[in-house]
């Protein structure tokens, strides 16, 4: 423990040429400073930031053994670090530096010399009656684990775990689902170039399976998190897949023969069905299917077993249980995409009575080779090519009401001019109009895109919302108004498309309620600072990675993976983590043990304990609140809470905020 | 119904359920019955009371009690479980080293009503009808019942249980609803101007001898070393020096009960110079209730208090400048 | 007293209660109109005219009479604009100031007609009543 | 005591600023060059959910005449939660205070964001303003603090 | 010399005592009754029998200022504060009061002299009424006191419409002096029916026949280590109500207030029922409630009879009787202990 010893101040005014000086007579400040009990020396100086500022700080520390120093300049957001570092290096501990904030609080709006000094003193001793008390503090550091998790295994998840991975560092990724791949998986051609999705998904996919340092959990949910940044203690629940997983050879034989097949395909949308035992796609990784246990005659009667008796490799197995892994990791990635929205409140398209109102997604599915009409572009209803198709854009985006979503679900633009553009190209008889309220394409080629498929793929745009969508004679009668013409449109049509908003896929608050995450009123995980910290949640240790954050196309959902992969790797290559001092405290023989702190830390950084204390003499166990500094960032809410006072915020203790309260007042 | 109370702590302790009873033991004035621990059948049988005078809430009691080896029984009154629920939710006390016995209750008098009414020199008093028969050295006095009820008792939470292992002289769900609204004289303080309100705080305040009574008989304030025994805010003071000490302590022991206070009435009851402390309390409660919605703190164990929650849409503090308008 | 166009804006949007400056021009409201095709100006339109406080074309526009007052548009406006609820308001403004009651209580008898829905006069009562 | 010429009334104000928002409005005021009295003084806590209500009322002990508490606007604390609490916190407190009579004129808090120097110094004005028309704070005061 | 005073015209007497001295009187504020300087608009309650708290705060106030220092220009200034230099006059005391003057006398005046005790006790007159309507709790007859004919410097009676008045002192006479005029003598005999209702009552009060004997008899070591005191200190609240509202508790400590630029230092009561009593820089002997509790009634009861010639520090006022939020009380420790009752 420091020996408590009588402190010793020095006081360093700045002139900062005359920004300062012009309004503050600084003499003046100096004088009064030095008057104050535990002043021991004062000087000023042009610029005290300058290398020969700081260098006089640093003698006088040095000479006159000070033990506390208080800089009289600008706002301390400008250079307390400078004055830290300089203090630092003359010995003295780098939190025994006060600023008086003289220039943004002072001089520079006060025009009145006599009051701006005036002011200027009174700050000044608030300033050296709080570094008074100020005790030294140490950076604590905590170990980091060298491996990162990645919660989901869509392109945002795949992404950033290759990029870590590729800078040398372990990665899991858990997928809930049977296989990785994501939405993206389920996509036909991407804009704005139209490639194959599944051509340039797959080798991603791949590359990910192979690669030494990733391991892939699919068919696996986080269960648990606790720890913090450098090491979180995650617990991954890898649910019973009833086929083993090493002996499997993917030949598919047991998908072909379980009699189990009327089970809607939650690939395709559930426009088609799927067997019991079940891979999601043919590229699917790892290539092993999974038993839908729910679905499955075996699990639900006890009789069938043709999925064993059919596989030559012996992996089918009835007994597998669910398998709890645990495992610390440094670093978490939320990467858990996104899911259309319900359309259930929207009766006037009707979505929910014709099978051929259909969302964007499902006709993704339709459109690919192994969707469910194998890539031929049909009614759903009967069959028929269509000859007409409509577009309705922002279906539940930009909604005020309950019924869909605030905000711009910022995709629909772009692949609905992909749509129309790739059914323009392969059946030119389809007439195709787009009614849409804006089109907005801000991005790399995206405009040029969009005109393209007007001008040269002859696409109808029409301004103007649809009204209403009805079934009329075996057709859909499409009703809007063309605001631009202002004329009414009452058209038939074959098929409609809605251009559904999107929304996180809603595990997402279950697992931001485990990582203390903030999400914000739409389920949007938040992140630490909107324009400079894009992809770190304000939790310490946790990154965001595609639409779990925000809406986001593929080139954007892959550069924000790579970001949050940097970061991730930037947090991994360190082998431990410098904390910031000035975090909460609590006397444990203050401490009452009632929870109050606990319940307002943001960060979960308060926990509780039994332990033994000797309250002068009196020895008892009692349930006393401790603080983990690694993850505690300092806000003071539970300093408040604790009605006892036992905890403190070191660096903004309650004395030393009380003591610059009373020179204030003085 | 004390026969009975003392017949079941008696089984309890005999077939050691329990190895100790917390009850109330008769005082030597007829009113004066003080809190106890009894050990033994006999000592039951000697001293063991109950009856309108056993106003104390034996809840904060729990805390020491339950740090002794084996169970404690303990008798709650129906307001006294909040107490418990809430000590019980702040990890204060140990559920499992008690045993609750929940009480009828018909309201408790206050013995300073009863002086109040010009009855001195009380030998006994009679309170099992609706008229107390009070036997005083100046001779026999009498006054209703309802008239010397304690101030808590005029706006009665309700004769429920929030918490027992079993009643006695009790229901399940007993409504017995309050007599009074307990909000009515915060209401009318608060249609006072900021003058008269001042005026009445400081004529009640200024008597306050900082004897912390109000402070050590709160359920809520169940803290080991509370902040104006301690110096971690240089708020150590053991007598009032200065007019602002007597409200600073009331302000910021009304403001860390906040949110935790179940309207148990201690303050008031114990106070001995009769400041209407609980009008205090009930202030925090009728802005929590209006202002994030109705909260009665020890219903339950596990809500987030009002103070370490929040909503997005919460009121803004300049609302207390919007109603002072009005 | 001579009400200015912007007077009367306001108190358009005091009568009817809808917020004009949520609505993002999709046009939905017009699209799910089945008076569209006879209106002058359509109902997208109002909230635009409320806007640009060019009321008297409203107070003159044949559209009010040709409302149905189903709500669709309140029903299915994204933006919670309530359009409907602006040509009611315009409507009442017109009503107050011709000053009279186009259809009186004691006239309802002799309308009254066993084809009749009790609706329609109902809410011919709110068009035409003051 | 001395019977000077009695000096005009020069109100004591504390302004307690987060550091992420408020403070660096209050610093954006300053560079902006927006003019609000001297007689506001600055205490910067890293939140305003570190405002104890003990140091309030601390301030008017003291001898303060008024106390501003400014943070993030709902929403945009640093530490996420912080404000929501303070918010709670202080529409008791002031609450309380006012119904013991206190002018709740004398107290107020404050959304600034680092961007809203602006809004610092207008608020700023305003409040001074509001404190010279309530004059000396004296029924939240320590007498033993204004002797000399 | 007996005189008396029309009730009515009270008024008129602590006119003529204020405008010579300062008048501490029972004033009636807020539903409590308590000294308090005499003005014109005061509420003055003489029927209460009891004031919340004793006059013991007009010699020995709950808080005192000893004295200011400051630190100007570095350099350090004390300004001790000013000894009681004003004559004053307590008014309506009852007899026990008065006795417990006494005891805080053979505290604070024994050598080392309280020199700010001394200077009020100085300056001091004692007016004491007679309690013509006791209450159950009082039992000042256990400790001698008489509260018919209470000891001050003037005892007074309330009989009928008048207040009789007789000084039993020289200071007493004194003040019959300066209020002369609007006394006119009395009958002795006057106030004797009065007295003789007193002691009637008195003997039929439930406390009155209390026994001290065993706190006399018993070896003081044998009542320090009985095993009562764990039974009896479990309700306690820890709270300071009876130490505050006693006359004779005369624990104070001493404190300093860090005032605008210097520091207050100060002393105000302290109680013994308080968990940082007799705490000091290492540590505190009594470490629980039990000790403490003890300390209190072993300082009433047997400390201070062995320190002042068998006289007890406690003079049966009864505050503490009513006042304690746990309805613990001296009487229950003295029964308890063995006293009869």
């Amino acid at each position: 423990m420091e020996v408590n010893q009588v402190q010793r101040i020095g006081v360093f005014v700045c002139h900062c040429g005359t920004n300062i000086a012009a309004t503050v007579d600084i003499k003046r400040v100096l004088e009064a400073a030095a008057k104050e009990p535990g002043v021991v020396h004062a000087e000023d100086y042009q610029y005290m930031c300058s290398e020969a500022g700081q260098q006089k700080v640093r003698e006088a520390i040095k000479e006159k053994q000070l033990t506390g120093v208080v800089v009289c300049s600008c706002s301390p957001r400008m250079h307390e670090n400078t004055f830290r570092g300089a203090a630092q290096k003359a010995g003295l501990n780098p939190y025994m530096v006060e600023i008086a904030n003289i220039r943004e609080h002072v001089s520079w709006i006060h025009k009145n010399i006599e009051e701006g000094t005036e002011k200027a003193i009174i700050l000044t001793r608030a300033a050296i009656a709080k570094v008074m008390l100020n005790a030294p503090l140490q950076a604590g550091q905590s170990k980091v684990v060298k491996r990162a998790l990645v919660i989901g295994g869509g392109i945002a998840g795949i992404q950033t775990a290759l990029d870590i991975a590729d800078a040398g560092y372990e990665v899991d990724i858990v997928e809930k689902t049977p296989s990785i791949g994501g939405r993206m998986s389920q996509l036909d051609k991407t804009f704005p170039t139209l490639d194959c999705s599944a051509c340039i998904l797959t080798p991603k996919m791949v590359d990910a399976a192979a690669h030494e340092k990733i391991t892939i959990y699919t068919y696996s949910e986080v269960e648990k998190v606790s720890g913090f940044v450098g090491d979180f203690q995650v617990d991954i629940r890898k649910k019973a897949r009833s086929v083993d997983m090493s002996k499997c050879t993917g030949c598919g034989v047991c998908q072909e023969k379980c009699p189990s097949k009327k089970i809607p395909n939650e690939f395709n949308r559930e426009l088609d069905n799927r067997a019991a035992i079940y891979t999601p796609f043919a590229q699917a990784i790892p290539n092993v299917p999974v038993i839908d246990r729910e679905n499955c005659i075996k699990f639900k009667t006890g009789k069938c077993g043709v999925c064993s008796k059919v596989c030559l490799a012996g992996a089918v197995d009835y007994e597998q249980q669910d398998e709890i892994v645990s495992q610390n990791y440094g670093a978490i990635v939320v990467a858990t995409g996104f899911d259309t929205i319900k359309l259930d409140k929207y009766e006037e398209y009707s979505y929910q009575s014709c099978p051929d109102v259909i969302t964007s997604l499902e006709l993704e599915r339709i459109m690919n080779a192994a969707g469910p009409t194998k890539g031929h572009l049909e009614r759903l209803s009967d069959g028929k090519a269509p000859k007409s198709m409509v577009f309705i854009q922002c279906v539940g985006s930009r909604c005020a009401d309950e019924r869909g979503k605030s905000y711009c679900s910022k995709i629909c633009c772009m692949y609905t001019a992909k749509h129309a553009m790739l059914i323009r190209d392969k059946y030119p008889d389809v007439d195709v109009t787009v009614f849409y309220i804006d089109v907005r394409t801000p991005g790399k080629n995206f405009d040029e895109f969009y005109r393209r498929a007007v001008e040269e793929y002859g696409v109808h745009y029409i301004k103007g919302q649809v009204g209403k969508v009805a079934e009329h004679n075996g057709r859909l009668l499409v009703q809007g108004a063309d605001l631009i013409d202002n004329r009414r449109i009452l058209m038939e049509t074959d098929m409609v498309v809605l251009a559904t908003a999107i929304e996180p896929n809603p595990d997402v608050r279950k697992i931001a309620t485990m990582l203390t995450a903030s999400i914000d009123t739409n389920n949007f995980l938040t992140e630490s600072h909107a324009k400079l910290r894009p992809v770190e949640s304000p939790t310490a240790g946790i990154f965001l990675s595609g639409v779990c954050q925000g809406p986001k196309d593929i080139p954007e959902t892959v550069a924000q993976a790579g970001a949050a992969a940097i970061k991730v790797v930037g947090l991994l290559a360190k082998d431990y983590l410098v904390t910031n001092p000035c975090v909460a405290k609590s006397d444990e023989l203050y401490c009452n043990g009632c929870s109050a702190c606990e319940k307002v830390c943001p960060y979960g950084a308060i926990s509780y304990e039994d332990r033994e204390v000797n309250d002068h003499g009196i020895r008892e166990v009692r349930r006393v609140a401790s603080v983990n500094s690694a993850l505690c960032q300092g806000c003071g809410a539970c300093t408040v809470a604790c009605p006892s006072g036992a905890m403190d915020l070191q660096g903004f203790s309650n004395r030393q905020i009380l003591a610059e309260v009373d020179a204030i007042c003085r | 119904m004390q026969r009975e109370l003392m017949n079941r702590a008696k089984e309890l302790l005999i077939d050691e359920t329990v190895v100790r009873v917390l009850g109330w033991k008769k005082g030597d004035l007829g009113y004066n019955h003080e809190p106890a621990y009894f050990d033994s059948p006999e000592e039951l049988e000697e001293n063991f009371v109950y009856d309108a005078f056993c106003g104390a809430n034996l809840s904060k009691y729990m805390i020491e009690a339950g740090k002794q080896e084996g169970k404690t029984l303990v008798f709650l009154k129906p307001c006294d479980t909040y107490s418990f629920n809430q000590l019980l939710k702040e990890h204060r006390i140990k559920r499992e080293n008690t045993y609750i016995i929940g009480v009828g209750c018909r309201g408790n008098l206050d013995i300073d009503k009863i002086k109040a009414a010009g009855i001195k020199g009380i030998e006994s008093v009679d309170a099992d009808g609706d008229m107390l028969k009070v036997k005083t050295v100046y001779g026999e006095k009498e006054m209703p019942f309802e008239e010397a009820l304690l101030e808590r008792c005029l706006a009665c939470k309700g004769k429920t249980h929030m918490v027992y292992d079993e009643l006695i002289g009790a229901g399940e769900k007993e409504e017995a609803g309050p007599k009074g609204n307990r909000f009515d004289r915060v209401s009318e303080l608060e249609s006072l101007s900021p003058e008269e309100r001042f005026a009445f705080w400081r004529s009640e305040l200024s008597k306050c001898i900082r004897c912390n009574a109000c402070r050590n008989a709160c359920p809520a304030c169940s803290c080991l070393k509370c902040v104006f025994d301690s110096n971690q805010f240089d708020s150590n003071q053991k007598a009032n020096a200065d007019t602002f000490e007597e409200q600073m302590f009331h302000i910021i022991r009304a403001f860390h009960v906040a949110g935790r206070c179940t309207d148990c009435g201690e303050c008031s009851r114990v106070c001995p110079q009769g400041i209407p402390l609980h009008l205090l309390n009930r202030k925090f409660i009728k802005d929590i209730n209006t202002l994030y919605g109705e909260y009665q703190a020890g219903e339950d164990t596990d809500s987030l208090a009002p103070l370490t929650n929040y909503t997005f849409e919460d009121a803004e503090p300049g609302i207390v400048a919007e109603r002072g308008r009005k | 007293m001579h009400k200015t166009e912007k007077d009367k804006a306001i108190l358009l949007r005091e009568m009817s209660g809808a917020n004009v400056d949520k609505c993002m021009k999709c046009g939905k409201c017009s699209a799910s109109c089945p008076s569209y095709d006879e209106m002058d100006i359509r109902p997208h339109q109002f909230v635009s005219y409320v806007q640009n406080e060019d009321v008297e074309a409203l107070l003159e526009s044949k559209s009010l009479w040709k409302c149905l007052s189903c709500f669709a548009c309140v029903e299915r406006c994204p933006r919670d604009v309530k359009p409907a609820m602006i040509i009611e308001a315009v409507r009442q403004m017109v009503v107050r100031q011709r000053g009279g009651n186009y259809l009186l209580p004691d006239e309802v008898p002799e309308l009254l007609d066993e084809e009749l829905p009790q609706q329609l006069l109902a809410s011919a009562f709110r068009k035409y009543s003051k | 005591m001395q019977v000077e010429n009695k000096k005009e009334f020069q109100p004591k104000i504390v302004a307690f600023c987060c550091n992420w928002c408020s403070y660096a409005g209050a610093d954006l005021a300053g560079s902006s060059r927006l003019a609000y009295p001297a007689d506001v003084k600055i205490i910067r806590v890293p939140c305003s959910c570190r405002v104890n209500p003990m140091f309030i009322l601390r301030a008017f002990q003291r001898g303060a005449d008024g106390v501003i508490m400014c943070g993030c606007h709902p929403g945009d604390c640093h530490y996420t939660t912080g404000n929501y609490y303070a918010r709670r916190r202080m529409t008791l407190l002031f609450s309380m205070l006012d119904y013991l009579g206190v002018e709740h004129g004398r107290t107020r808090v404050e959304w600034v964001s680092a961007a809203e120097g602006v809004k610092f110094s207008t608020v700023m004005n305003e409040f001074v303003e509001k404190i010279y028309s309530l004059g000396e704070n004296v029924r939240l005061e320590d007498l033993r603090c204004k002797e000399s | 010399m007996m005189y008396k005073i029309d009730q009515a015209r009270l008024g008129e007497l602590f006119a003529a005592i204020a405008e010579k001295k300062d008048l501490f009187l029972p004033v009636k504020k807020a539903d409590q009754t308590d000294f308090a300087l005499w003005t014109k608009e005061a509420e003055v309650d003489l029927d209460t029998l009891r004031t919340v708290k004793s006059p013991k705060d007009c010699f020995f106030p709950q808080s005192e200022t000893l004295y200011n220092t400051s630190l100007e220009e570095g350099k350090l200034s004390i300004d001790a504060a000013a000894l009681c230099d004003r004559d004053f006059v307590v008014f309506g005391m009852r007899a026990c009061d008065v006795q417990a003057v006494k005891v805080l006398d053979n505290v604070f005046l024994a050598d080392p002299v309280d020199t700010y005790y001394a200077a009020r006790r100085e300056h001091a007159v004692l007016v004491a009424g007679a309690c013509h309507e006791p209450e159950e709790t009082c039992f000042c007859k256990v400790f001698g006191i008489d509260a018919a004919a209470p000891a001050a410097d003037v005892a007074t009676w309330r009989v009928g419409e008048a207040l009789y008045w007789k000084a039993l002192t020289k200071k007493g006479e004194a003040l019959s002096e300066v209020v002369k005029e609007h006394l006119t003598p009395a009958e002795e005999s006057a106030v004797e029916e009065a007295q003789t209702q007193i002691r009637s009552i008195i003997d039929k009060l439930p406390y009155s026949h209390l026994k001290l004997d065993v706190f006399k008899e018993t070896p003081m070591m044998e009542l320090f280590d009985s095993d009562r005191w764990e039974e009896m200190y479990k309700p306690c609240l820890a709270c300071g109500t009876c130490t505050f509202v006693c006359p004779t508790c005369q624990c104070y400590d001493i404190r300093d207030f860090k005032t605008k630029d210097g520091v207050q230092r100060y002393r105000c009561w302290d109680s013994c029922m308080y968990s940082d009593f007799t705490m000091m820089a290492h540590g505190n002997m009594r470490t629980s409630q039990m000790q403490r509790f003890r300390q209190r009634f072993m300082h009433k009861l047997v400390y201070y009879p062995d320190n002042y010639e068998g006289m007890f520090s406690c003079v049966g006022c009864g505050r503490c009787v009513s006042k304690c939020p746990a309805a613990l009380n001296i009487v229950k420790v003295i029964k308890t202990m063995g006293g009869e009752g």
